[in-house]
């Protein structure tokens, strides 16, 4: 089974690496770009034998270990191979 | 007294924090295995910078689940002194022993250099040598030290002294042309509400010996042993 | 043993000529391996020697000149058959040292390319046995407005930190430069120093058959099959950014692990030898250490530990995947020595055992997919007596890649202001301190001085003593004249030594050229390499270890020649080391030289034209470019005076020593104003100074702007000068007090200039910034 | 409109902070982990009329600066907001 965890960093947390990317987006003619959020993107390949399970485990990684809940904000979601 | 330091995985500065205790003050410190549970009877644990565990998805972030991070925080809760330097703080940071988070430098870049610093409050184990509004010189080597922390806690740590160490110029004034890494307030270090856990982005441990530059870090070390003496 | 003998079949087909010649191979090549196995090689073991034969591994092209440079010395420790040479640097410690380039996959991902190559040769050392303590480097980009010039120094700065910083390996200095002739070929080369107690050097020589070989470290992937062994063996074709091969990411956090656990390792005594992985990854170690022990090696590659299932043997085999090193250890032992690693963390497994019988024997499910005679891989291994000839003075291929600049100011400057304003804000000019401030230089407690200042100096704790450490490189002058390019080069690393205080005691080198196939970029090579004996020799220097990168080259354009140098110093009393900034208001300025600077070869030059020698225009020979003064002037290097930069180094090392001067500064890019004004930039507040030429009537553009040998600037305490002069005048050295340190930051050139100290600094501290602005990837 | 980019890096290539995270979500109990991709998740806002536009401009975005060939895949969706 696979997670897939998206973490973004929290609306009023200072993204200067989204700042520099949208600059650099800009200064290569993309100029529709109007902001940019950099985050992580996890994919966790898990032995599990229901998407429950799989949900249980992404809770409880995501929880203790993979955000930071001061700085950042996460959802996931289960997918079967 | 006896400083333990911890050494995880990726740990870097153990031993220079080693060397100054040791070669420089004359100190007595052991390092302690970040497997082992043990604290060993030490008065201050140190929590050395570095890459613990390589750093990889957010500093100190596993080090934190190191089993000697439980012996750590059942010391601190028990008023033993805990000094987290750089990966340190970080970790002291993301397990909770202290507020707020350590994130990506403002100029998104590692920044290796002396800076200046203005001693906050100078009541502190820490700081006990120092004078309020003395000025440190400590170099700092981080690419994530830029401190943040929710606006009420803000409010709550300057109200209480909690912010004990801020970038400033060499005339001693904070402000966005002296402050390296854009943390909030200019924040160097910072303790836990009740006193016994600081941590701090500078390094003390690079700034013993005037042949490397300069001595400041000692006023940190010599005020703890102070305190305990 | 595991059979399955399907997943060796792919190794175990014969591979004919057509095939050997996709590897690179050459049509004689390969006839000599079918007669040296006396049968057709199989896939894997062509794999083997495409590798082996390599001219990145096998050194087939320099070889027959390298023998040139002294490696002898009263100081050196064993430099013969080992990794790399050592310096006895006194009290009982050895300093190892080396420098290697990564220049290929540097160009094709800079990040990676650059972190794995600081990793690549911090391993280089730990496998001498000695604990990898400080890191410098040297880095040759393009022109700045080139468009990837932006994009390839940030990666290339971020992966060198990046690696460097998360190791706990300290980079206390480097040098950065920047030309159109790298628009298409960077340079990056490392140098690292280890230290050790001189009595526990470690071998690569395996011994005692029956020894059980252990890998260590990282687990084999398929990443970098092909990489940086044939990567940097073949020149980059046009759309050489389209070629694609597996890139290696480079794991520091592994690499630190690794380095702990080897040290225990080597300390418990347990370990008989010890390679890296370097190049050719497991094939190069296992068959170098049984050739260096006269023996023979059997590998199991099923007992290899795997980042994915399935590799075939010839992907393990050439798997340059980062972070892993291999031991022989004790027979008996293995378990002691699989602790150490297992508390590390680290992957250690036994896969095979030393031999008596000279073979380079390998397994994969019970198959035998390699059996090959050791020498054959090594000692045996093709080298060529290539033709060198030096270019026709029309001959394009000499200038190639000396375009101009375009973007800056061509015409001669009309004054001293002028001239100084434009050539402070040139990045090969300006502070690199954007570039070290994003290095760690303090962990380990060592760094003395740091970057910033001519040279390195870190202390070596527990003796009082101190090492200085410089990388120097100047291919301007190599290009000029390859082979004064390189004796310059050897001076000048010297000297920058001598102006920390220290005394120089060992070189190591690393030859970037474009492709040997060329005669004409193999006699720039042949002459460096004389350049480079002939100063060593006359320094009385040995050369401790070195790398050759060839084909440099894109589209047939090489680099231009460039020998980097490496070189170590000794300080007995660090705290007499010296920087290159004065120190207070008042004390007395001077000047130590050797001879009259020059403009050749010098960044004025170049910035303001008349660098090239005069080269007749296509189809025409009537009109010369130049005026003749001039072209002498900027285009013949002088020769220096082996002896005399002797006398030189000597005596600012005595200097030093005695306590006689504050401040040592040699001339280099910007010469003798760019010199006075970095010395005027100390950190803790800026200074300023006021001085007279020595010689105004010859021109202050080569007075000013000259550079080469050799100038130095020094500063001394009023009442010192005396016996400064008699140092010097015993020397046989011209000494000239030119005036004094000021205590308002102003540069007073005695009638021709009166300059903000800071204006002139926020310039020049803003240059490389400034410089890669605006140029995205 | 909204673009989200999922990187990761490619199969062959080295994953080292995959590799730690793993280990360290293995060592918190939980043993189904079989292995971790740690990627990058990027969010851009753009001021374009059409889905067709943002499409174009992340297609853009990625090849020229986002993604490194080399090391990284890539994958994007276009979400109105
Ligand atoms: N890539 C680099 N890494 C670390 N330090 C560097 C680098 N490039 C330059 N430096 C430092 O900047 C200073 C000046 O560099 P440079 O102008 O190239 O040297 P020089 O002209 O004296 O040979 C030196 O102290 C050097 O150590
Ligand atoms: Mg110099």
């Amino acid at each position: 089974m696979l997670v897939k965890v998206f973490i973004t960093p929290k609306e009023e947390i200072l993204d200067p690496a989204g700042r520099a990317v949208a600059q650099a987006l800009r200064s290569l003619g993309l100029e529709q770009v109007e902001s940019v959020k950099v985050g992580k993107y996890l994919v966790l390949r898990l032995e599990v034998a229901s998407p429950a399970q799989a949900l249980q485990a992404a809770a409880k990684a995501c929880e203790q270990l993979l955000a930071n809940p001061l700085t950042e904000d996460y959802r996931y979601e289960v997918e079967p191979e | 007294m006896r400083w333990g330091i911890v050494q995880f995985p990726g740990s870097l500065d153990d031993r220079d924090a080693w060397y100054a205790l040791c070669r420089v003050m004359g100190a007595e410190a052991t390092l302690l295995w970040h497997r082992q549970r043990e604290l060993g009877g030490v008065q201050c644990v140190v929590l050395p910078g570095g890459f613990s565990y390589g750093d990889y998805l957010r500093c100190g972030a596993i080090a934190r689940f190191a089993p000697i991070m439980e012996s750590v925080t059942r010391f601190a809760a028990q008023g033993g002194l805990v000094l987290g330097i750089c990966n340190g703080f970080q970790i002291l940071c993301e397990s909770g022993l202290l507020p707020g988070a350590l994130v990506r430098n403002q100029g998104l870049s590692f920044i290796c250099e002396r800076v200046w610093l203005r001693v906050e409050n100078a009541q502190t184990p820490f700081t006990g040598l120092g004078r309020p509004g003395e000025l440190w010189r400590l170099p700092i080597k981080h690419g994530e030290g830029r401190y943040v922390v929710s606006g009420a806690e803000l409010a709550r740590l300057e109200q209480r002294g909690q912010i004990v160490l801020r970038y400033v110029d060499s005339a001693g004034r904070a402000g966005p042309d002296a402050n390296p890494n854009g943390s909030l307030n200019s924040i160097a270090g910072v303790c836990n509400e009740r006193f016994n856990v600081f941590g701090l982005m500078p390094h003390p441990e690079h700034a013993v010996e005037k042949l490397l530059g300069g001595e400041d870090g000692l006023k940190l070390f010599r005020s703890i042993e102070a305190h305990l003496a | 043993m595991t059979g399955r003998p399907h997943r060796a079949q792919s190794d175990l087909a014969e591979a004919d000529l057509e095939a050997a010649l996709a590897h690179g191979l050459s049509a004689g090549e390969y006839e000599r391996i079918v007669a040296g196995l006396g049968r057709r090689p199989r896939r894997a073991e062509l794999g083997v020697f495409a590798v082996m034969w390599s001219e990145h591994c096998s050194y087939k092209s320099s070889r027959v000149h390298l023998g040139k440079l002294p490696g002898a010395g009263a100081r050196v420790i064993n430099a013969q058959g080992e990794n790399a040479g050592a310096i006895d640097v006194g009290d009982g410690w050895a300093a190892v040292f080396k420098i290697e380039s990564h220049n290929h996959p540097s160009f094709v991902e800079p990040y990676q390319g650059a972190a794995t190559g600081v990793g690549g040769i911090i391993r280089d050392i730990l496998a001498m046995g000695a604990r990898p303590t400080a890191t410098l480097n040297s880095l040759k980009f393009g022109a700045p407005q080139h468009p990837r010039t932006a994009y390839l120094t940030r990666g290339v700065v971020a992966g060198i930190g990046g690696y460097g910083n998360c190791v706990g390996v300290p980079t206390v200095g480097g040098e950065t430069s920047f030309d159109p002739a790298y628009d298409a070929n960077i340079l990056v080369n490392v140098f690292c120093l280890g230290l050790a107690p001189a009595s526990r050097l470690a071998s690569a020589r395996a011994r005692g058959p029956g020894n059980p070989v252990l890998y260590v470290g990282s687990a084999t992937g398929r990443d970098g099959i092909h990489g940086a062994s044939l990567l940097a063996s073949a020149a980059f074709t046009a759309d050489g950014q389209d070629k694609r091969p597996t890139v290696q990411v480079g794991d520091p956090f592994t690499e630190k692990l690794l380095i702990e656990a080897c040290l225990e390792a080597l300390e418990s005594g347990a370990v008989v030898a010890i390679q890296d992985m370097g190049a050719a990854g497991l094939t190069s170690s296992s068959a170098e250490m049984a050739a260096r022990g006269g023996l023979g090696i059997e590998l199991d590659l099923d007992r290899v530990p795997l980042r994915q299932a399935g590799l075939s043997a010839y992907e393990i085999l050439l798997s340059e995947s980062q972070e892993r090193m291999l031991l022989v250890v004790e027979r008996g032992r293995e378990k002691e020595v699989a602790a150490i690693f297992a508390r590390w963390e680290l992957a250690c497994a036994v896969i095979g055992r030393v031999t008596e019988d000279r073979r380079w024997r390998v397994w994969l499910g019970g198959a035998e997919v390699a059996n090959i005679p050791v020498e054959l891989l090594t000692s045996e291994a093709p080298r060529y007596e290539r033709t060198a000839r030096p270019p026709l003075p029309d001959n394009k291929a000499a200038s190639a890649g000396r375009g101009g600049e375009q973007g800056f100011e061509r015409r001669a400057p009309t004054s001293v202001e002028q001239a100084l304003t434009a050539l402070v804000a040139r990045p090969n000019v300006g502070s690199k301190r954007w570039i070290f401030r994003q290095y760690d230089s303090l962990v380990m407690s060592n760094t003395v001085v740091g970057p910033g200042s001519d040279a390195a100096v870190i202390r070596l704790k527990g003796t009082g003593r101190g090492l200085a450490l410089v990388v120097d490189s100047n291919s301007r002058a190599c290009w000029l004249d390859p082979y004064l390019g390189a004796v310059f080069t050897v001076i000048e690393a010297a000297r920058n030594l001598a102006c920390a205080g220290a005394r120089p005691v060992g070189l190591t080198d690393c030859l970037n050229y474009g492709s040997p196939e060329s005669p004409a970029v193999m006699w720039q090579f042949v002459r460096a390499v004389e350049g480079i004996r002939d100063a060593a020799l006359a320094l009385g220097l040995p050369v401790v270890s070195g790398n050759v990168s060839f084909y440099n080259e894109t589209a047939g354009q090489p680099i231009p020649p460039t020998p980097t140098i490496g070189a170590v110093g000794v300080l007995e009393d660090v705290s007499t080391r010296l920087t290159q900034v004065f120190k207070r208001p008042g004390d007395l300025v001077a000047l130590l030289r050797t001879g009259r600077p020059s403009l050749a070869a010098s960044e004025y030059a170049a910035v303001f034209g008349a660098v090239r020698p005069p080269e007749p225009p296509r189809g025409s020979d009537a009109d010369e470019p130049r005026g003749r003064q001039e072209a002498a002037d900027t285009c013949v290097l002088p020769s220096p005076v082996l002896a005399r930069e002797k006398r030189l180094l000597e005596t600012l090392v005595v200097l030093a020593e005695r306590r006689l001067i504050e401040s040592a500064h040699d001339l280099s890019d910007g010469g003798l104003a760019v010199a006075v004004l970095e010395a005027c930039l100390n950190p803790e507040g800026f200074l300023g100074a006021e001085f007279e030429l020595p010689e105004a009537e010859a021109g202050w553009q080569r007075e000013l702007f000259g550079e080469g040998p050799s100038t130095v600037v020094v500063s001394l305490r009023p009442g010192r000068e005396r016996e400064v002069a008699e140092l010097a005048g015993a020397a046989a050295l011209e000494f000239r007090l030119a005036g004094k340190v000021s205590e308002q930051p102003r540069l007073r050139l005695a009638g021709l200039a009166d300059l903000d100290v800071d204006e002139l600094a926020h310039r020049y501290q803003q240059a490389v910034e400034a410089a890669l602005d605006g140029y995205g990837r």
